[in-house]
């Protein structure tokens, strides 16, 4: 069914689909209406799902837990102070490999209060386990919430469907509904091999020494980088079904680009016209969208990049004191590589100020004119 | 041999509790009662270590270890799994220590009586932090010494009234308990078990270390904290209604206070004002019971 | 790629208006984008919405600066604001007003129409009468006016996007429709 | 269910923390200081002592009377002061 | 004052020559003796300060936020889950410029339950813009706190001054309490410019939309940035007054050293006495000690790891589908250097795991058999 | 001119509020009753909007924007800052919205109750989550319509008694107070100013779009809401001894729902129902009051 | 104070989001739909549509009557329906 | 460096054992470092605790795994467990016991010593009967039996660390050393 909805709509269509079981979630501007639709959905009864209005997003967290351990396909969706409220249990789902699907519109950390874009929420969620997609159009969040389900519950680790607050969010787009029992066929019923059952006993969590704790730590880190694969094929596999496929990162005029512009969801998206000019001017400059930030596909991004002229990342997040995080990580991944490029870090984009193509365009320039990266990260439009 | 509780034991023994532990007298009763078509979440408390390490546990029924802010609304969570999947017929049971539930715990908690989903909470009640070595919670009753407040420091500030706050909620119903009076206690149990919506039951659970007391009179104590009125037994139904489980003749308080270090500083006269208080809470709670009897009438002869 | 900017107040239905069209024109097999100025705005303070059509998937998503044409569901707002900012030369002016296209001199070099939107809402009691919403009647003109889209596939969209009186918004669409004409091209 | 798990490697480990085993292995006679001895002359088989031993470690033999396990009593001693027949002593462990 | 105490005192010492005004803090395994001794300190009149005793973590920062907003010098202390339950409040610090200072124990996080160290929890707190100190031993603890107050309130950041969970907390060693009257001298009481004042009325992180958001993250980057010259100021001028210096770095038999192990906390200081086994056989191997993580010390690093014949890093951390941070971060800085030289990551301690001589040897040795970096990451000692 | 209330104005015009916007009168009065040596905390709600973007604001007071979960302990904070300063004699108020009170905020404010911290603390109670566009609260009342809450499945928990469980926190002064009102509010603020401890203020603020009523009507829904016992106006002293600030006869409850779209959908029977849940709460309010008479009568008598 | 503040760059802020100045800058007379008309032969300066105004927008003359701020009044009629004497009407803004 | 390993059980003072020496040791201006083997033991439960003594900065932040010496507090332990795990030759193995060091013949290799701190403790009533606290008693004997630290330094220590009946510790310290002796060397 084709549908012009919006990117929070998405999330909700998505969670249906998928036949969430359970949902669990508290309102945060912008990701009311992901809640308000799934309460319409459930109240219609076109969503037959347990519904609990908790009274804050760390609850939500805590409720989709419980939910999922008791064996239950789970949702949630929150945003920015919403998500860093959640961050303790976040670490517990990944820790009690629980297969939660949350979606994460992101938007910047207060104070000052705002509401505008800005991935700085979800990046300091990185280090939390949780797995992440960072979406770039409508149909791919409607589309990467089914996806996430399929890997989350293949590898016991919760994902996160993240989406730029109003960029994404608020827009309304063309969007292709899928037919339910195709996505039946797709995701079917999950059986948890590990849920809470009184008829097989067993205590999750337990007080762990310095004995074991270290390899289940290990074990997580594993099945992290088995879901590198995982993303891969079950992407393809989601082409095959729906005629849309979905990789790790998505590539665009790369093949024989000098300069490669690294970035992720709604600036990659902005850069692809940027791109069609400039090529068009005949520089020979290519694009990389990071789909998938966790796991890190760094074997990817090596392969992708080794031998490049230059890499331009542009991060619309900052971790302070550092840089941005798909630079810092770009660079983490292609080190120890022989031909590894010259790279250049800008930020761009924080609270929501918008990423024009002209901006997108002058990052690239700027680096095209450059020999060797200063070393510092750029602000790109900084009132100064 | 007569026995006056359910003889099944779903709890082992081998646990890690101190010599002693009313933590552990009260889980077992809760097992007996509740039976192994039970699922059950603890948030750290003692009971994180008690249970044991991985890869033993000693409750003998599912148990997810959660996060110390969540027990409440993880149980809901379960509920609502369950009921997703259509398993119906098994007890939910949030577990948690004083300062789980008083403390970092209410706003769940608070949370899952508002909705009142169909769960039973259980806060044992050891009147502070233990597992992290006897700090003050808001369960620390006045005059009591914990590491945080020490003897020249002793509590200041009364225990919290965590019936009264459930029953201001709206609970369908609220019982308190205690390790000495097993039967009562399972009783309370069982009709949680028996009604929907959310049920919270508060258990005094001694605890030697940390009320500088004798193992050996673990149970005693909790008699006298009964029979001294300290910590009354009682139940309120819908919130509204209380009814007395017991009310014993008042022993004198100090019978209560005297074998317990974190009260021996307290002076003749700060033991009298204790007594007070506890007086003035005992005759509301005798009080309100009166005000109640019309409503407990009229529900047994519905019966 | 046609870019399209809605300019109205809080309350007056000018983010749905920008939606209709999009659904309007997604109908008709090509790709849409919509989106309002994100903004915690109360009633009755300006708002402002974009809408942008192509015929190929629409990647680019910052804001439009310099839109191709404009829709105005509240002439009043022109005068408080610049409402022509960055607009296209030659781009369409839509307005909803009773006025005629040829009273607005300030829009030389664009070409302005007039439609008097507020009537019709008001004809098919759309919103309250201190409050009239004129978005689906602005939308039948617009059909008209500028072949952006046509009027079955607006039927439908209104259909679609009217939480109530779902035929009492269609008839206003149809009814501006059939009375709106492009009456001024100024250029 | 009740032995001791010994794994070797990482792979002989389920996916997360979860028990495999019961804290029966974990014998907490070793903690004792004190050991309770039943008099079996004063004992009216009650059961008061088993009901309030908090480490489940008074069993019932065949004629009714309580046993200490002692592979798991701790010697808290509630079992001696709870005795309506003072049946019980606490003797000092060895 | 020479006296041998517990890394959880020094904390508490360190607080109490600073003349912390408000102390809000709530128990947690291992830092309990950091509270309990603070909570003895204002019973016995040796600490003039407010004590909050808080019913959370989240509450004891948002009560330090609201002590310091007010003007009022706040400290307080946490670990682990604690730390984390607190991740949306310490965004909240940060945004609002409050010089709060916070001991953090570093406990590995649940599930499963835990109290043995690990970096996780401080780490994963890396992107919420806290300047981070990791010290090494209990002296260094107690003076940590009183430089970190001193930098604090000059750039208006938060500070974590973080140490290992009893391999630091619990041990007792050698300290020299420095007088009260030297500490006053170095550390004046701190007059807040922008603290909530009814003579000057003003609000503080009322809405701000993407027209000036950007410019107010710059500038809490440009004072981070600072932060790193005034660690090193800061350091000196402290070993001028009490005899002891510290830096961003702590570096040993460096200097022509052709094997660098990067490391830090407890660790690093174990690896001294390896160095020195390893340099008497010969071997020219160094260390450096990273003690300033956050603003990570990008331009030492690239200085003092520039043209080595090879760097390891050994990670008390992990951040799943990536690698170990420091490890992450040092390949991020020296990115984009002309000489730089390969760098092994190693994985190590997770959980408490004791991370003996022998087994940094190991790491050193195994290191300098290779001739290139396989590329991933490296867990020493798990049991496979 | 006589007024009956201060003229001073600490707030001023230009703020965003909606139309008829009860929680700015609130603000309104109470900055008149608190005047300018005041400090206060706003967690997320829609004063977070209405006082101004950045770099502006209406207040006129110090204001520290705070997480949505925080304000009583932030304002706990700030005394203690202020205390340890040396800075007496200002007011440190929270100010928070029923979302930021009854659910996500509730946590904290128990916490501070319980430590008798030295606020005033002021929710302005428009009964939803207005800021992010009308979801359901615990404050939000039985029957009533919001985005998760849509007419077929309207809310069915009962509105959160926050009056009765901050006065089981046995807190020293708890009042309900509405924009209709504004001399009793004030009245109210400043027997609040004049006591140490932890204050509680729960004022019924209209709000227009949440409500789906008139602007013009804000006041006059304000005043049926006390008028037909939805919203009674009281104090609970020492978190024991109610007073009835008035005692209107009762209007027909119709008459407070017909203007609100929130309600449009009840039929008369749910009309009916709801009506006997007012009734009931305030017949026991009304007792209460009663048994509290004595506690009144003996503190008149020691002024 | 009530002016508005304008920055060119980053150095012309505050280190932190506070306030410079107060919302006055905000005419929030333009929201109006409708304007109240206060007429002085009917009211009796009882002060009560000063006292309902949410957005402090009527102010007293030297006379003591009413008068309306039309640059912040936002039209929401609760002084109209507020005052005892139907002396203020709500008129449709142009 | 000496490194030194304290076997005992919980509430028996093992730790303040350990903590007791490295106070008395810096006491004299050298180096210490001493721990507890972390963990959530309750009561009665086998505990550990370790003391590094150098002349110069101690850098090592691992666990002892071969130590020099041992104090063994409790003798029940031994046969429980393997006190002597990691041992270096010749160390000394201090018991509390009223065994003659003789009676230790599987710790050849080793220089036991014993003493009776036992009976120390209950003559000067430190902890209970049931549960004597042995530390201080153990201290007084340990110094005079190895000689790793003096006994002035020890009183003052012990001085500091009681928490209760600091005399009582010190007497019982002193006793013990004035009444040890090494009693037994076995190569
Ligand atoms: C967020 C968080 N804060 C603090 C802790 C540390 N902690 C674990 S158990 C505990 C005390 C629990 O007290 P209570 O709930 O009364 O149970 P008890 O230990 O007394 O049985 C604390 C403070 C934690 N695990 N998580
Ligand atoms: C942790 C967190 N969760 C959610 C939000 C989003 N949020 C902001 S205001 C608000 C509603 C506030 O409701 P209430 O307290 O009733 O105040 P009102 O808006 O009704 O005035 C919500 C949900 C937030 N800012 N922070
Ligand atoms: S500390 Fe107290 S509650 Fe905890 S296990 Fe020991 S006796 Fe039981
Ligand atoms: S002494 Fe304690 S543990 Fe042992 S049997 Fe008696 S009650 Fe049980
Ligand atoms: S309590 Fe005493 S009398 Fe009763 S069964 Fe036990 S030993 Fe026998
Ligand atoms: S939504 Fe309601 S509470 Fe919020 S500003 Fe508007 S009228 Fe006031
Ligand atoms: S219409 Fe409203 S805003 Fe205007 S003066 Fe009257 S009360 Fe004030
Ligand atoms: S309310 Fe009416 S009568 Fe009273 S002052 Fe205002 S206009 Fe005059
Ligand atoms: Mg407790
Ligand atoms: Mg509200």
């Amino acid at each position: 069914m084709q549908k012009v909805i919006m990117g929070n709509h998405a999330l909700s269509w998505g969670a249906l689909l998928s036949r969430a079981e359970v949902i669990a979630a508290y309102p945060i501007t912008p990701q009311t209406e992901v809640v308000e639709l799934l309460s319409n959905m459930c109240a219609d009864g076109d969503l037959d799902a347990q519904f609990i209005k908790v009274e804050s997003e760390h609850s939500a967290m805590a409720a989709s837990m419980g939910a999922s351990a008791a064996g239950a396909r789970t949702f949630t969706a929150t945003s920015a102070q919403g998500l860093a409220l959640m961050h303790e249990v976040l670490h517990w789902a990944t820790g009690a490999r629980l297969p939660i699907v949350m979606g994460n519109i992101n938007r910047a950390m207060a104070p000052p209060w705002t509401i505008w874009t800005e991935q700085t929420d979800s990046i300091s969620e990185r280090d939390t386990g949780w797995l992440q997609i960072y979406t770039s159009s409508i149909q791919e969040i409607l589309d990467s919430v089914i996806q996430a389900y399929k890997v989350a519950e293949q590898v016991y680790l919760p994902v996160m469907v993240v989406l730029d607050s109003f960029v994404l969010s608020h827009t309304n787009e063309n969007c292709d509904i899928p037919d339910q029992s195709k996505v039946d066929a797709y995701l079917p019923k999950f059986e948890n091999a590990y849920k809470l059952d009184v008829n097989k006993p067993a205590a999750y969590g337990g007080l762990t020494g310095p004995d074991w704790y270290y390899e289940l730590r290990y074990k997580i880190q594993k099945d992290t980088e088995r879901s590198l694969d995982l993303f891969v094929e079950t992407g393809k596999e989601f082409g095959e079904m729906f005629g849309r496929e979905y990789g790790l990162v998505e590539t665009y005029k790369l093949d024989d680009a000098d300069t490669v512009l690294v970035s992720s969801a709604s600036i990659a998206s902005t850069a692809r016209p940027v791109i069609d000019a400039m090529r068009e001017e005949g520089h020979k400059v290519g694009l990389i969208r990071v789909r998938v930030f966790r796991p890190f596909p760094s074997d990817l991004m090596r392969k992708l990049l080794e031998g490049r002229k230059k890499v331009l990342v542009v991060d619309r997040n900052i971790s302070f004191g550092m840089s941005g995080a798909f630079y810092e990580e770009t660079k983490a991944a292609l080190y120890n590589v022989k031909n590894s490029p010259p790279m250049w870090g800008y930020i761009a984009g924080l609270g929501g100020r918008d990423v024009p193509t002209n901006v997108v365009r002058d990052m690239i320039e700027q680096t095209m004119k450059e020999d060797h990266p200063s070393g510092d990260i750029i602000w790109i439009g900084v009132k100064k | 041999m007569k026995y006056t509780i359910p003889a099944q034991e779903v709890m082992c023994s081998g646990h890690k509790a101190c010599q002693g532990c009313g933590a552990a007298l009260a889980m077992r009763y809760a097992l007996k009662a509740l039976g192994p078509r039970t699922i059950m979440t603890f948030p750290a408390c003692c009971w994180s270590v008690i249970d044991g390490p991985f890869p033993y546990s000693a409750v003998g029924v599912p148990l997810f270890h959660t996060a110390f802010e969540t027990a409440a609304v993880v149980a809901s969570g379960i509920r609502a799994g369950l009921d997703a999947r259509g398993e119906k017929d098994v007890n939910v049971v949030a577990w948690a220590g004083d300062g789980g539930t008083f403390d970092i715990g209410i706003q769940a908690l608070s949370g899952t009586t508002e909705r009142n989903d169909n769960i039973i909470y259980v806060c044992y009640d050891n009147e502070a932090y233990m597992n992290t070595g006897v700090q003050r919670s808001s369960a620390t009753p006045w005059g009591a010494v914990t590491t945080t407040t020490p003897p020249r420091h002793f509590k200041k500030e009364r225990k919290k009234d965590m019936m009264a706050i459930l029953a201001a909620h709206s609970i369908p119903y609220t019982a308190s308990a205690s390790v000495a009076y097993p039967e009562d206690f399972i009783k309370k149990l069982n009709y949680a078990k028996s009604i929907e919506g959310t049920k919270f039951l508060h258990i005094l659970a001694t605890c030697p270390p940390g009320w500088r007391s004798a193992p050996e009179i673990a149970v005693q104590l909790a008699k006298l904290a009964v029979q001294t009125h300290a910590f009354p037994l009682y139940e309120i139904h819908e919130g509204r209604y209380f009814k007395m489980s017991m009310n014993p003749a008042k022993k004198p308080l100090t019978d209560y206070l005297k074998p317990q270090g974190r009260f021996r500083h307290l002076t003749e006269e700060q033991v009298a004002d204790m007594d007070r208080m506890i007086d003035e809470r005992y005759s509301y709670l005798l009080e309100q019971a009166e005000r109640s009897k019309p409503y407990f009438d009229a529900k047994k002869e519905t019966k | 790629m046609l870019e399209i900017r809605f300019h109205g107040r809080g309350g007056q239905g000018t983010v749905v208006a920008s939606k209709a069209l999009a659904f309007a024109v997604a109908r008709e097999g090509r790709f849409v984008q919509t989106f309002p100025e994100y903004g915690v705005e109360r009633r009755g303070a300006p708002v402002v919405a974009f809408t942008r059509i192509d015929d190929v998937p629409i990647y680019i998503r910052s804001k439009i600066y310099e839109p191709d044409h404009l829709v105005v569901l509240e002439p009043t707002l022109i005068g408080a604001i610049d409402v022509t900012e960055g607009l296209k030369p030659g781009g369409w002016i839509i307005i909803n007003s009773d006025k005629k296209a040829a009273e607005f001199g300030q829009f030389a070099g664009f070409k302005v129409a007039t439609f008097d939107a507020t009537s019709v809402a008001l004809k098919y009691r759309l919103g309250s009468s201190a409050a009239p919403i004129v978005n689906t009647a602005i939308l039948g003109a617009l059909s008209k006016i500028t072949g952006f889209v046509g009027i079955d596939a607006v039927r439908e969209a209104v259909r679609e996007i009217a939480p109530v009186k779902k035929d009492e918004n269609v008839k206003a669409a149809e009814e501006a429709y059939e009375k709106a004409e492009a009456e001024q091209e100024q250029s | 269910m009740s032995d001791e798990i010994k794994w070797k490697k990482e792979s002989d480990m389920p996916l997360m923390a979860m028990s495999m085993g019961r804290m029966t292995v974990n014998k907490t006679g070793s903690w004792r200081n004190l050991r309770p001895v039943i008099e079996k002359e004063k004992c009216i088989k009650c059961g008061i002592c088993w009901k309030f031993c908090p480490d489940v470690s008074i069993r019932l033999d065949e004629e009714d009377y309580p046993v200490v396990d002692l592979e798991f009593c701790k010697g808290c001693g509630i079992c001696a002061v709870e005795c309506p027949k003072d049946a019980i002593t606490m003797i000092k462990e060895e």
